[in-house]
Order: C-alpha cells, then structure tokens, then sequence
C-alpha cells in the first residue's frame, strides 16, 4: 500500500532529466580496458581465421601480451594520474584510485589464471576439451581425452570476462555495472563447460552456474530498475545525492538496494548466496576455477564496495546491521561447513565463502580504512587461490585430478616440496603470521575494530579459528599418516604452471613479510564521487 | 491512468518467473521463466521513465533486451550439450555435485 | 626510533644463529651424525653466547638493554624491535641451556620411520629460535607474530616425531593455542586503535603502548586485558584451559616435551608480566582475585589430578600445571618478593621440571613403557638414575637445598601479606607435591622389582635380585652421556638452591620497574626504600 | 622474663675460634658429597671418612664450648654471618649461625651422639653392602640438623628442618626393597611437610608483621605485636614441633620409622630429629614466653601431656622391640614439650630432658640393636627371652640405660623427669594438679612398659630356642663388637652421670638463651614429688614383674584381649584415624577429579569439536545438489534481506 502512495507521490512531480555531458571521450584512462576487450575481439578473429594447430600459440601469445600491455598503460597512466580521479566515457566509468587498484590486481592475478589455463604439460593438450560438442562418455571422448588439442575458445573468453570484470569494478553507473556484470559471466560460464576430463560434472557445473547466474542478474536488474524508479537516474552519485536528502518512497530505494546488493553478494559467493559455489568450484576445470575464485571475488568486491561507498553511504546505519547479519552467515556457513568436505577443491570453495565473510566485514566499514584494506584482502587472497588451484592441479591419477581428500595422505612423503608449497598456501588461508593472509585479516580487523564493529570481529575470530581446524586436516593427512597404497602421483608442471604457482607463492610470501608498499598503493586514494 | 499498475504488473510478473523457476523442471523452461523476470524489470524499467520524464529508462529497456539476447545465446548452449549427453532437460538430473 | 645500544648485535646474533643452525642441519640431514654434531655445536654456540649476553648485562642500567630496532610495516607503525629485560635475559639463558641438554638427551632416540635426524633437531633449533624473539620481542605486533609462528614448528614437532596419538595431541595444541592467539590478535587491535584515537598515529611499541594504554579506562582496561589473559592463560596454561597440555607432553617426545612445559609454556607467565601488568594496570588490581583464584585452583587441582595419573609423562604435565599455579600466584599478588619469586620460578621449573623430564625419558627409554604400573624396585637395578629422579623429584617439590625451594618460597611469604588466604591454600600445595613425588619415587625405584622389561632384567618376579648380576643384563645404569647431560641441571639445582643471588639480582630491577609501571607497592616496606621508575 | 626480650640487643658478632663455625656444616656436608659422587670407588674407607668428619666436628664443637665458656654470660650469644641468601628490598634472608648456649648445647649432643652411632653403624652395617651410601645419609643428616640449630633465622632453621627430614626419608627407606620401609618413609616425610606447613605459615605471618625472619629481629620486635598474631605464631610453631616431634595428632609416623637400621633409630628417631620441635619451641621462648602467649603455652602443654600418655598406653601393648622404645620415645619428648610449654619454669628442664634422654634413649636403642644384630634382626619380643647371660656388656649398659628412663633415683632420668613433674605441679592451681598428676602418671606406666620389655628380652626362659627366623635360619645369639659395644658403654656412663652433672649446671648455663630459670613452689615439695615419682614407678615396675616375671610367656601374642590392649595395639586408632579423616577421602577425591578432567574439562572442549563436525555433516545434507533448491534459498535470502532493510527502515 504505502508502495502505491509513494509512486502515486512520485508521479506528481517531475524530476528534472539528467544533464548529458558532450566532452570528448579521455581514453588515455581506459586504455587497459580498450586493449583487453579490443584483444578479445582480435582473438575471435584469430580462432575464425588461423589452423587449428596454430591457434594455441598465437592465443597465448596474443593474451599474455594483451595483459602486458595493458598492463604498462595501466602503469604509465597511474604515474600520472589525477589523484582525486576522473570519468570517462560519458562518466560511465570512474577511472580513481581503488579502480586502478583493482585494475592492476585482476590484471596480474588473471596473468597467473592465464598461466594455468594455458598449460599443457600437466594434461597433455591442456585441461580443456578438445571438442566441447562431443557427448561424454562415447568413443569419440575417449579419443578427445587421449588427443592433445584443445578449444582455444577459452583464451578470447578469458579475455572478455577479464575485460568485463575491469569494466564492473570501474563502472560509475548501474547500467553500465549490469551491462559489465553479464561481459564477466556469460564466459564464465561457458568456461565452467569445457573441462575435458569429468565432462558430466564440468557440464552439470555449468548448468547451474548460468541459470542461478542468470536469476541474480534478474534480482540485480530489479534492483537497478527501482533504483532507477526511485532517484530518477542510475548514477550512483545521482542515488546517493538523492538517499541523502530527499522525500520519496524509501520503500523503492530499499528493496531496490536489497535486489542489487543480492545480485552483487551472489557474485562473490557469500553466504547464504554462496548455494553455487562448491558445485561449480568442484565441476569446473581448475584454472577456471583458478580464474573464477580469485578474478570475479575481485571485480565483485570491487563493484559492492564502490555501491556502498559511493551510492548507500548516507544511508548506511540502514543496510549495515543486515550486512553484519550476512557477514556472520557466511563465514559460519564457510567455516564449519568447510569443515567435513571430502573433495579439496570443495574445501577450499567453502573457505573462499569464509573469506568473502572476512571481506564484506571490510566493505561494511565505511572509512578509507575499511576501502583499502578490503583492497589488500583481496589482492593477497587472490594471489594465495590461484597457487592454490595451480597445486591442486598437479596431483593427478590415471583418472585425471585426485582431488579427494583421501588421496593426499601421506603426499609429503611423495613431494616434500609441494607438500611444503601448499601448507604454507594453507596457513596463508588460516592466516598465519608471515603469510599475506594474516596480514589481510590484521588489516580488515583493524578497519572494523575502528569502525566500533568489536562483536563482529570477535565471531570472525572465532569463525578462522575453526576453519583453521580443516587446514589442518590437510597438513595432518599429507605429513603425519601414512601413504596410500594407490595413491596419485605429483606431475612434474611445466613452465606455465610453475610459474603461475611461484608467483603466488611468492606474492603470499612478500606481502606476509614485507606488506608496506601494497598496503600504501590501496590506501593511496578513495573512490572519486562526482 | 497512473503508471502505479504498470509498476504492480511488472512486480508480479517478475514473482511470476521467479516462481517459475522454482517449480519448473525444464532446463528450457526455467531458462525462459529467467527471461519472464527480466522483461517484467523491462517492463518498469519503461514505466519509471515514464514517470520521470525521461528517456533513459526506455534506452536501459534496450539495453537490457540485447543482453537478455547474449543471454539466450551462451544458455542454449550449454542447456543443448547437457541435453545431447542426458537426452532430458530436466535440471534435477543433473546433480551429481552435492554435499 | 631505532634505538641501538651497546651488545645490540649480540641479541641479533642470539636469534639469528639458531636460525642459521637450522637452515645448517636441513642441508646435512642426509647425514645422521654429521647432522647432530652441527645442532649440538650451534646450540652450544647459542648457549655461549646467552652466557656473553649476561655477563654484558647490567642490572643497574637501562630498563631494555641491548635494543636494535627498525621499521618493518610504516603504515601501521610497526617495527622489528628487540630488546631484553632482566626477565626476558633469564629465559633466554634458559632456552640457551636446556636446547643442547635436549639434543644431547635425544642422540640415540628412535625416531619414526622416514625421520631424520636432521630435522628434527632442525625443528629444535628454529623452535629455540622463535621463543628467543618471543622473549625479546618489544613491539607488540612482533611479538604476536612470533607468538603464533612459535606453534609451527612445534605442531610438526608433536605430529610427526610424536607417539601413537600425536595427530590428536598436535592439532589440539595447535588449535587450542591458536584460538587464544587470535582472541590476544581482537586486542592488540584494540590497543592500537586507541593509540590512534589518542595521539593520531598509531605504533605498535611497547613502551608507546604502554603509555597509551595504562591510561585508559577501566572498562575499556578490563576487555583489552581479557583478550591478552585468554591467550596467556591457555599458554601457560592454567586451569581450566589445561587440557592440551597433559596430550601434547604425553604424546610429544622427550625433549619437545621438555621444550614444551621447560619453555613455551612460560611465554604464559612471561606474558603477565611484560604485557598484562605494565599495559593495564587498572583491569589487573580489578581482575587479580579472578587470577588468583585460577592459580590457586591450579595449584590444588593439578597437584590431586597429578597422583591420580598412571601415565609418567601425563603426571609431568600435571605437575607443571600446578607449578603454573604457583608462578601465577606470585604474579598477581603484587609484591615485588612475590614476584621476583615468580620469575625466578619460572627459571627454576625449567631446570627443575625439565630434569625430571629428562629422568623420565631415561626410565621409559629402559622400561619401554610411560605407565608406572611397569615399574618397581628399579632403583637396585639402576641407583645413579634412581638418585637422579630423586635429585629432580626433591626440586620440584621444592624442598630446601634446591633451587625451586628459594622461587616458591618467594611466592609464598610475598603473596602472604597481600592474598593470604590463597597463599594459606597455596600452601597444602607443599604437602601435596611432596605426596606426588614421594608416590612416583616409591613406585618406579622403590619396592620389589616390577614390570615385564624389569623383572626380565632381574630375573624372578619381585625377588631381591643383587644388581651386581641383575642390573648388567638387559638394563643399564646411566651412560656417560646420560650423566653428561644432567650434570648441569643437577649442578645449577643445588648451586641455585645455595646461592640464588645471581639470579634474583639480573631479575630484581625488572620486577621493580614492572611493578612501579603498574603502580603497585610492595605490602612489606623496609622503609629507606622507595620504588623510583625507571 | 625481661632478660629474654631485649636479648636480641646482645648479639655479638662471632670472632675467634666461632670464625670458623661454618666447619660444623661443612665437615659433614663435605663428607656426604664426597661418599655420594665418589660412588663404588669410596666402599673401601668410606665409612672411615663418614666417621671422621662428624668426630671431627665433635672435637671442634668441644673447642667452640670452652671458647664459651670463657666468655661473660652476656656475651654468650654470638652469631656469624656466613652470606646473603635471599634478600629482596624488605625480605632479607641470611645465610647466618646462631652460637649461643642452646645452640652450643645441641651441637655438642648432635656431634657427639653422632659420632658414637657413627662408630657403632661401622659394625653394626658392616655386611650391608651400600654401607657407604648409609654413612652419606648419616652425613647428611648431621649436617642438616646442624644447620637446624645454629640458623641464625627461622628461614635456615626451616631449611635444617626439610633437610634433617629428608635424611630420615632417606634412612628409613633404607631397606627399599621392602614396599613397608618405603611406605613408612613416605608417610614420615608427608607428616612432617604437615608440620612443615605450620612452620611455613608461621615464617609468613613473621615477615608480614615484623618485616623479617631473622631471629634477632623477630624476638625484638615480637613483644610489639597483637596477641592474635603471637598466639597464631605460637600455635604454628607448635604444629611444626608436632609434626617433626612426632607429637599428637602427628605422632603415627614415629613407630613406622623403625623401619629403618637401628642406628637410624638411635640417632635420628631417638636423640636427636625429633628432639627439633623442643628446641624450636625453646628457641621461640621470646615467644611463649610473653604474658599474651598463656594460650598458646597452654595448648603446648595439652599436646604434650596428651601425647606422654598416649605413648605410654601404646608401649605397653607393642611386642615389636622397637616400637616400644619408640613409643616410649614418643610420651619422653611429650615430657619435654609439657616442660617447655610450662615456660620459663620449664625450659631448662625440657633441655635437661632432652639430653639424658639423649643418652639412654640412644643406649637402649643401640642395645636393641645389638640384640637383633645378634638375632638375626628378630625384633619380636615373645621371640627372645633370657638373652641377659648370652650378650652380657648389652644386658648391662641396656640396663642401666633402662634404669636411667624409668627415673631409678639419682640415675639420670631421675633428676630431669622428676624436675618436669615437679615444674608441671608447681604450675598451680587445677592445671598443676591436672598436668602434674599425667606426668606422674606416665611415669608409672613409663616404669610398667619398660620393666616389660626387660624382662620378655633378657629374662625369662630363652623361647628362642627352638624357633627359627623367617630366613629359615636358627637363632645363635652373640655378643657385638667392640665398634657396637663401646659406644653402648659410652652411653650408658651418659645416662648415669648426665643428669647428676648437668642438672646442676645446665640451668645457668642455658640462662643468656632461655633466660632465668623461673623457681616456682608448687603445692606440693620437691622432696614429695620425688617420692612420689620413685613409688609410683616402683609400682609400675612392680606390676609388669607379676604379670610378666612369674609365668612362661607365649611365643605369639594373645589374641584374646580387653578392649584397652586391642586399642593400644591399633596405636589407640590414630592411623584408623588419619585414614578415615585424610588418605580415603583424598583417594576418593583424586579419582573423583581426574574422571572431572577427562570427562567434564576435556570433554567439554572435544565436545565442542564433535558438536562442530556433526553440525556441519548434517548442514552439508542441505547442499543437494538440486540448482532448484540453490534457487530456492537464493530467493530465501534476498527477501530476507529486503524484509529486514525494510524493517530497520519503517520499524
């Protein structure tokens, strides 16, 4: 009823139609993103036009210049960027500190995704089938599992998701969020199909992901059209403008905040929205999942801080008490689900869950402090994840990966070093001091801490003590009980997986000792709100 | 006549879909009551520009239908290889992830 | 900021050379003997070198000596900073002894197949390592830091060179220390957002912290307080968050579980005094009766529970526990005797305990079993060993002549005047550890000959065999390296017991300070004398 | 009275011989370490050098007394600071001696019945073959309870005090192999940490109160104090003379201590040990002797009397050798502490008691010891009998040492029992009727017990004869050694001219320390209670003649008997007692707290982790792999979250 009044209310006046500004276009910002999307483009035309047996090379080539590339214009432009910020393309996108940070971050963590994706010296011809039109389990797939190619599709996907998930993180206004939103999925979940071992489950994964993807796109939309219905513009300066002083409907603003905060929350699997996650972190091939678990927490982080920040920041003693309430949801439902996972790759799905608990706690934080240090969070947790996958893709049987847990006993006396590699990967998650991880939680606690919100970070406390415990029962099963008799063997990785791992492990390792520069880079500005 | 009604039909009709997707078996189906919804979000999309004057709701409904497009196009897809391999479409076969 | 003082490289040297050690021995591991010699010459190396740092120390000067510092994290003003006190100085000599004993006492162990050596006493050494910086540590952050990574190398130490139920025994350790740690990680937080909110930047200093801190409010005080108290009280631990501590020493080997109770757990009390007290001396006088009531119920309760056990190395646990109860007890009754005798407790149950641990090791390594009911009457078989047990067994009950007599007696009589109700409590504690003692003496050495593996040695269920015939067979007295390695111990237990000056005169100016920082005067005044902070 | 108090002032400090009073600790102390480390390697002549060391301290503790003596009465008491123990700000403990006449007085006792036992232990353990490590203990022994009397503090003293008990633990468990020997030596040193307990508690009040635990200081300042806190210190003090004494309710260990070699016995349980709760309470005279400390006087008084009649009632139902002269030990240092708790009327002679004691006691053990050293350590006596013609020199010297104990006139214990008798009399009024007529008492029975033992040992028929050892040996009964037999001579001289001597001397000797011997004229004379003393011993002495002297005595003890025999024999239900009050209870409670820990602690905690993981296997149910279900909660959740944005909104 009081909808109805409201709109009624609202109908009367007439707000004035947003101004459209006509300057040209700076793209000296954007660049990044022109060269990443304009590769993707390019890429399609290479799968169109180049043989077959060319494809994976130039592919390669293409997408790890393309990354490069943009890479060096990002850097040139931050030398010399306005500190405050600016808009582009129509103000559509704002090109300020954080959008930077997070540029570079899904840049150089989709470097190390690429890394793993391309490899082909861990499964001969590489994780991906070789045809995706095949039917699982007949001759033809037998012979695609034993054949060396693979469907170089992958590359100009990976491309566009990457350039959608810059774009999303960037984005200054909800259509463009949405149009962004869509840009990152639809390859993701194709990419989540074309695993070519465990077809059936690579294709159940990507069934589920699209449909429950595409029904929280549908509540992001709603939320953006009330949204839109309520401040008469989807500007998220023009909304906050209009949260901050203004007559209308509240009903309107707050069920459209709730749909779009539910879109959003769905894309960086917190719990209760979390439902997908296991199931396609499990189902799709592990450098997607790579991909996926540190790239789209990233860009997703990114757009729900920039909507608080910028659009709901006035109106944040409303949503904050119900964000606390899904924070705790979410790393409970992490943490002591994560604990009695048989399969790793669920487990550590699970534990991505918790962190996004651990993050939102920093998102709610509405100060600097509570910006930059889900910014860090997020670059250590990404950097620890892809190493993560890329470790868990080595440990193979004739069946593919052995990821039960079962199969990892006794593994360091196999390979001490990669048992070595992944318990620090796994401290690192627990957040062990000297480790990155530890370093991200200190830093989100401390923003929270300061923010008054001490119960929260209590229950946080407790909630990484008993995740630690699953960690653990990692490190106990691979050092302390005895080896299977059958159990898999560890793959010698190529140069693209090694690498891939080293950089993580490395990043984990320096951010752990060393943090001061990076926690200077994501403190070094704020959203610019225009 | 107030645009009001516009708002409540669109709202059921998205609750219709949303529905929709719950109870409906069919990957198709469920596919195109996702579809329901985002049409109903075009449908007030239209409306709020109506009501504020402007014309920029209308264009998002564009821009929503050729998204809702690209949509339809990667979901067949994939919802065409499950099809091939189970010979159903219906999403509760397929759950062989779970727990 | 970067404070360095005179022998500043030598505290650098003392945390760097076990970490060199370390890395020394991993490489030789291949090589058995080769391995043990180089962690048995770094570990004596290290001990030299404590000796040089106390002998540089002056008891007189500053209240931090040998400090080198530099900023590790700017943004969040935190730096490696070390630095020690006269507390701090003791308990490294400590660890600088007791590490070689435990490698010397280790030589020959079995270890679990596909062990080497090597690490093991790699672990040791990196272990040894961790705890210096823990004691040295004066920057809170630090200190946390190494407060957590310390559990590392001892949860491998536990699991993977441990008994039957090491898996249980490790992650139980490791989970029930590290939810304390992160309960003490809400308030260092604390800590230091009130530093911000007080003077805008905020540090991670001790001394800084200190400053800022003491000031606050009670409330306030009382949270920030229980959030360090959780972690310590688990460390140390006191009842009742004591239960990891009776698995892990069961289940660890003989000289992590020295480590364990002789080191590690001290951290615990360490913590009381450096942290606890000086940072909020407020919530301290308001929680003191909580703490005592805690140490005196660990006092009774361990002592009880130790003569219920049947397990050697379960009882040993016990009895730090109540040891823990003394020391804590010491601690918050708030007089400088009490206190003194506290930190000297701390040195004391190291020695003490940590023979007792050793003599253990020894019995078991020749009874092949940590049951007492598998032994009997061993003292004829083995009367040096026997003597040893006695020697160790007389200093933890702190009977007079023994170091342990003059740090508990400190306790007693300087808890007296503030708290003597506890203390009276307290002290039924004398009787019950003489009970304790007194009843593993009586049944492993004392009696007829018991136990499969004895009997075997004597031949004859429970006759008087003449050891001069049966002890030669299957059961040995004490080596030469044996007795080599509890020579010290017994030297130090005796010698302290006599002359404890050295000790209480290195410990003393530490306790003042930390007394006069949380504003507490000694109930006893001798009048001249008047508590000036330093 | 006032003599005693400000006698902190007259401190001297040490010069001269008193130098090198530290000697006296470390002869001893030195011989101990020397026997103990050197191992094996000293059996050849380490009880040469046991010997020597005590002998040696002997010789100079004789030239420490005459330096003394030369001294003016005042200057007497000296003390001579050896280091700084322990000293923090207020708390200084010194590591210091105390030479005064009582001091003196015990160090000449210790050395010289040390040494004689020391010699006799040389035969008497000569086929033992740890007898090295058994003079390392006597050692030890002598030394602490050196230390226990020339502490200059009750700190040292205290020390002395846990060191003289772990010798006795040592020396009781002597025979380890035996679980009885280390049942009682276990159960000795937990009685005596009972007392030491009290002794603690008393140092503390002493440093809360008065700042320190030094002697001079305490004594100076304790006049001060509230009557509360003196009364408590008294009270203390007393409950750590108990436990050491082995005075009620601490007396059971005693008897069991026999477990140990006799000379043990002799020494430690007999002369010199459980003597230390008399000079603790003479030493503390400052103390009890202040008007406000009637109370605490009178307490000592009721543990003493209680317990001279709870030792003699026991003695005479025992038929263990030993343990009746251990018993009998028990109700002699009732007699001193009665006298000690009589205060200055009564300090000297509890002293003057203590040392004769010291000489028959130690004789009469050393002749049991040589009774059993020649029967093959038989210590029932219905198993001996007639030995009197078979080992003469013991029958002799044990009986003059007999004599002396029942107080046969001008033997040595005439002198100083009969002045307890009298001093507790002269106490006046109800008390001194009442004390006066228990002490009278326990002579009588001292006299039956005594006689008893007399005549089933020495006289009678032989009931040996055809019997065997449980060794399954035959009894062949000799004569000692010459190293066993004349330190009995030696002692028996002791307990006949002792108390002649001192009796006259000690008083005055004793006076800078304990202050003037108070005269007190109860209502009846010296001569009377002398009398009375004599007669009623006769009589006892009379009576155990008839029951015992006349007919053949069985060879096992009756079983059919009053209830009075029965109880005695149960040691009137002490350890009954002790068991049901503490070890049940405390068993009880043990096993009661360890099932707390594991069940009610430790299961908590493994509780709580079970509860996580079951929790999280039944919430995993809800994944079910159903995308309509994942739909389903998805939309649960978003109307949840709008519901409640909405909520805080309009509500």
């Amino acid at each position: 009823m009081s909808v109805m009044s409201s709109v009624l209310l609202l109908a009367q006046e007439q707000a004035p139609a947003a101004p459209v500004r006509a300057e040209a276009p700076p793209v000296t910002a954007i660049w990044p993103i022109l060269i990443v999307l304009g590769a993707a483009c390019l890429s399609v035309l290479f799968e169109a036009l180049l043989p077959k047996d060319l494809r994976w090379s130039f592919q390669v080539a293409l997408t790890l210049l393309t990354i490069a590339a943009a890479g060096v214009k990002l850097i040139t432009y931050v030398s010399d960027a306005p500190a405050a910020g600016e808009t582009a393309m129509f103000g559509t996108l704002a090109v300020d500190r954080p959008a930077l940070f997070l540029w570079g971050t899904l840049l150089a963590l989709s470097l190390g995704a690429v890394l793993l994706i391309a490899d082909r010296s861990v499964e001969p011809g590489g994780s991906f089938v070789a045809t995706a039109a095949i039917r699982p389990g007949t001759v033809q797939d037998r012979a695609q599992v034993a054949s060396t190619g693979m469907q170089t599709e992958v590359f100009p996907l990976t491309l566009f998701a990457l350039g959608g998930m810059m774009t999303f993180c960037a984005a200054n206004d909800l259509l463009t969020m949405f149009v962004a939103l869509e840009v990152l999925s639809l390859p993701l979940y194709l990419m989540c199909g074309l695993a070519r071992r465990r077809r059936l489950l690579s294709q159940e994964a990507a069934v589920k992901y699209f449909l429950l993807g595409a029904f929280a796109s549908a509540f992001f939309l709603y939320g953006v059209a009330l949204l839109y219905g309520y401040a008469g513009s989807v500007r998220l300066a023009d909304i906050a403008e209009a949260a901050a002083g203004s007559d209308r409907s509240d009903t309107l603003l707050f069920a459209g905040m709730g749909l779009l905060v539910v879109g959003l929350l769905f894309k960086a699997a917190v719990g209760p929205f979390h439902t997908w996650t296991p199931d396609v972190y499990q189902g799709a091939p592990t450098p997607v999942t790579a991909f996926m678990a540190a790239c789209t927490k990233v860009a997703a982080f990114g757009g729900i801080l920039r909507v608080l920040q910028v659009a709901l920041e006035s109106t944040q003693w409303e949503w904050r008490g119900v964000l606390w309430g899904v924070a705790i949801v979410s790393m409970v439902i992490g943490a002591v689900l994560g604990l009695t996972q048989t399969d790793v790759k669920r487990m550590i799905a699970y534990s991505s869950v918790a962190h996004a608990g651990f993050l939102l706690i920093g998102s709610i934080a509405v100060t600097d402090k509570g910006l930059s240090s889900t910014l860090f969070y997020l670059l250590t947790y990404g950097f620890t994840t892809i190493a993560t996958f890329g470790v868990i893709s080595l440990v193979r049987d004739s069946s593919g990966e052995a990821t039960h847990l079962s199969q990892w006993a006794g593994l360091a006396k196999r390979s001490p070093l990669l048992a070595g590699v992944f318990t620090f990967l796994l401290l690192a998650l627990a957040g062990i001091p000297l480790t990155s991880g530890f370093v991200g939680k200190f830093v989100v606690f401390e923003a929270a801490l300061s923010d008054g919100m001490g119960p929260l970070v209590v229950v946080a406390l407790v909630a990484s003590a008993v995740a630690a415990f699953f960690y653990l029962r990692v490190i106990v099963l691979m050092y302390f009980s005895e080896p299977a008799a059958d159990g898999p063997t560890v793959t010698v990785p190529g140069a693209f997986t090694t690498a891939a791992i080293t950089l993580g492990v490395i990043i984990t390792l320096l951010l752990g000792i060393a943090p001061a520069f990076a926690l200077d880079w994501a403190s070094s500005g704020v959203f610019a709100i225009r | 006549m107030t645009p009001t009604y516009y708002l409540l039909l669109s709202a059921l009709l998205f609750t219709i879909g949303a529905v929709g997707v719950l109870v409906r078996r069919n990957a198709i189906v469920v596919f195109m009551c996702v579809e329901l919804m985002l049409n109903a979000v075009n449908l007030s999309l239209v409306t709020f520009s109506r009501i504020n004057g402007g014309l920029d709701g209308q264009i998002m409904a564009f821009f929503v239908m050729v998204v809702a497009a690209a949509e339809v196009v990667v979901g067949l897809a994939i919802i065409m290889s499950i099809f091939r391999t189970r010979r159903t479409a219906s999403v509760d076969d397929s759950n062989l992830l779970k727990y | 900021m970067s404070t360095s003082s005179t022998g500043s490289w030598l505290l650098a040297a003392l945390l760097l050379l076990p970490l060199v050690g370390a890395a020394v021995v991993v490489a030789l591991r291949g090589n058995d003997s080769t391995a043990k010699a180089a962690a048995l010459a770094f570990s004596i190396a290290e001990f030299a070198l404590a000796i040089v740092a106390w002998v540089q120390f002056e008891p007189g000067g500053a209240r931090l000596q040998q400090a080198f510092s530099f900023d590790w994290i700017p943004a969040f003003g935190v730096h490696v900073s070390f630095a020690v006190d006269g507390i701090a100085l003791a308990m490294i000599a400590v660890i600088g002894l007791l590490v070689p004993l435990v490698i010397g006492a280790g030589w020959l162990d079995k270890l679990p197949e596909g062990r080497t050596k090597g690490g093991f006493f790699a672990l040791i050494l990196l272990e040894q390592a961790l705890t210096v910086g823990v004691f040295a540590a004066t920057d809170v952050f630090l200190f946390y830091v190494l407060f957590e990574i310390m559990l590392i190398p001892m949860y491998f130490l536990i699991g993977s060179y441990g008994g039957a139920r090491r898996q249980y025994a490790a992650v139980k350790f490791f989970l029930y220390s590290f939810l304390g740690g992160l309960i003490m990680l809400a308030s260092v937080i604390g800590c230091y957002v009130l530093a911000v909110e007080q003077n805008g930047t905020g540090t991670f200093e001790w001394a800084e912290l200190v400053k800022v801190v003491s000031t606050a409010p009670l409330e306030t005080q009382i949270w920030l307080f229980l959030g360090f108290f959780a972690a310590f009280a688990i460390k140390a631990p006191l009842v009742p968050v004591h239960t990891w501590l009776p698995d892990a020493t069961a289940e660890a080997p003989i000289g992590v579980a020295v480590l364990l109770v002789g080191i590690l757990d001290k951290v615990g009390t360490f913590g009381f005094l450096r942290y606890l007290l000086p940072m909020f001396p407020l919530a301290s006088k308001e929680l003191a009766p909580l703490v005592l009531v805690l140490a005196v119920a660990g006092v009774i309760y361990g002592s009880m529970l130790a003569t219920g056990q049947r397990d050697m190395k379960r009882f040993l646990a016990y009895v730090s526990i109540a040891h823990f109860g003394f020391i804590a007890l010491g601690i918050f009754a708030f007089s400088s005797q009490a206190m003194v005798g506290s930190v000297t407790y701390m040195v004391n149950h190291s020695l003490a305990t940590g023979m007792l641990i050793l003599v253990v090791g020894m019995v078991i390594a020749r009874g092949g079993s940590s049951r007492v009911a598998d032994y009997g009457g061993m003292a004829k078989l083995t009367p040096v060993l026997a003597a040893m047990l006695l020697i160790a067994g007389l200093s933890s009950m702190s009977l007079p002549g023994t170091n342990s007599f003059v740090s508990e007696f400190l306790v007693l009589i300087g808890s007296f005047p503030n708290a003597p109700v506890y203390t009276i409590i307290a002290t039924v504690g004398m009787v019950l550890a003489a009970l304790y003692v007194l009843w593993l003496y009586q049944r492993v050495m004392q009696g007829p000959v018991r136990g499969d593996a004895l009997v075997g040695a004597a031949g004859g269920p429970g006759t008087m065999v003449d050891p001069a015939v049966g002890a030669k067979k299957a059961i040995a007295d004490l080596s030469g390296r044996e007795k080599l390695v509890l020579a010290p111990l017994v030297v130090l237990i005796i010698g302290l017991g006599f002359f404890p000056k050295p000790v209480l005169d290195v410990v003393t100016p530490a306790v003042d300070a930390t007394m006069c920082q949380a504003a507490l005067a000694d109930p006893v005044q001798s009048g001249e004398r008047q508590l000036q902070c330093r | 009275m006032t003599g005693t108090i400000n006698l902190a002032a007259e401190v001297q400090q040490a010069s001269g011989v008193a130098n090198l009073a530290w000697l006296l600790l470390v002869l001893p102390a030195f011989g101990a370490a020397v026997l103990l480390i050197a191992g094996r390697r000293a059996d050849k002549w380490g009880h040469l050098l046991g010997s020597a060391t005590v002998i040696g301290a002997f010789a100079y503790a004789v030239l420490l007394f005459f330096d003394t003596t030369s001294l003016a009465a005042d200057d007497r008491t000296r003390e001579a600071h050896l280091f700084d123990w322990i000293s923090i700000h207020s708390l200084n403990v010194e590591f210091g001696l105390r030479l005064d006449p009582l001091s003196l007085t015990f160090v000449l006792l210790i050395t010289g019945v040390g040494s004689l036992i020391h010699i006799y232990s040389i035969g008497y353990m000569s086929d033992d073959r740890d007898r090295r490590r058994f003079f390392a203990y006597l050692n030890l022994f002598v030394s602490a309870m050196l230390l226990l009397v020339l502490g200059n503090g009750f700190v040292t003293l205290y020390f002395g005090w846990e060191g003289v008990g772990l010798a006795s633990y040592l020396l009781i468990g002597w025979y380890q192999g035996k679980d009885f020997a280390a049942t009682a030596a276990k159960k000795a040193f937990l009685m005596n940490r009972v007392g030491d307990v009290g002794l603690a508690l008393a140092i503390f009040l002493m440093f809360k109160n008065m700042g320190s635990t030094q002697y001079s200081v305490v004594f100076d300042k304790i006049g001060e104090q509230s009557t509360g806190v003196i009364v408590a210190i008294g009270i203390l003090l007393l409950l750590g003379a108990c436990g050491k004494s082995g005075q009620f309710p601490l007396q059971a260990w005693l008897p069991d201590a026999m477990a140990g070699p006799t000379p043990v016995s002799a020494l430690i349980h007999a002369a010199t040990m459980v003597t230390a709760g008399v000079y603790l309470i003479a030493r503390s005279n400052p103390l009890y002797s202040l008007p406000q400390a009637e109370d605490a006087r009178l307490v000592v008084m009721i543990v003493g009397a209680v317990t001279l009649l709870i030792g003699c009632v026991i003695g005479c139902a025992y038929d263990d050798f030993k343990k009746v002269l251990a018993y009998s030990t028990v109700s002699q240092i009732g007699y001193m502490i009665l006298a000690v708790g009589l205060g200055p009327a009564g300090y000297a002679f509890g002293i003057l008691h203590l040392l004769t004691h010291g000489f028959f006691k130690a004789g009469l053990f050393l002749g049991a010891g040589s009774v059993m050293h020649g029967m093959n350590d038989e210590g029932d006596i219905r198993r001996l009998g007639g030995l009197a013609k078979k080992m003469p020199i013991t029958f002799i010297t044990w009986t003059l040492g007999y004599l002396a104990l029942i107080g046969f006139p001008f033997l040595s214990g005439y002198f100083s029992k009969d002045a307890i008798i009298a001093a507790a009399f002269s106490e006046g009024g109800s008390r001194g009727w009442i004390f006066g007529g228990i002490a009278l008492l326990g002579a009588g029975l001292t006299a039956f017990y005594m006689t008893r033992l007399l005549i089933l040992v020495f006289l009678g028929k032989p009931r040996w004869e055809n019997l065997k050892s449980e060794d399954g040996r035959a009894y062949h009964p000799h004569e000692s050694g010459w190293t066993m037999t004349l330190p009995m001579i030696v002692l028996a001289v002791g307990s006949v001219g002792a108390g002649a001597i001192l009796s006259g001397v000690l008083p005055e000797w004793l006076a800078p320390t304990l202050g003037e011997l108070v005269e007190e004229h109860g209502p009846l004379s010296h001569t009377v209670i002398a009398i009375l003393t004599v007669a009623i011993s006769a009589i006892g002495a009379g009576i155990a003649f008839a029951l015992f002297g006349r007919r053949e005595q069985p060879v096992t003890r009756p079983q059919r008997v009053s209830f009075p025999v029965r109880a005695a024999r149960a040691d009137l239900y002490g350890n009954h007692l002790n068991e049901a009050l503490f070890a049940r209870p405390g068993v009880w409670l043990t096993r009661f707290l360890v099932f707390v820990d594991n069940r009610g602690v430790d299961g908590l905690v493994n509780g709580i982790a079970a509860g996580l993981g079951g929790s999280s296997g039944r919430l995993r149910r809800l994944q079910t792999g159903f995308v309509r279900s994942y739909a389903l909660s998805m939309l649960g959740g978003s109307i949840l979250v709008i519901a409640a944005l909405l909520m805080v909104r309009f509500a």
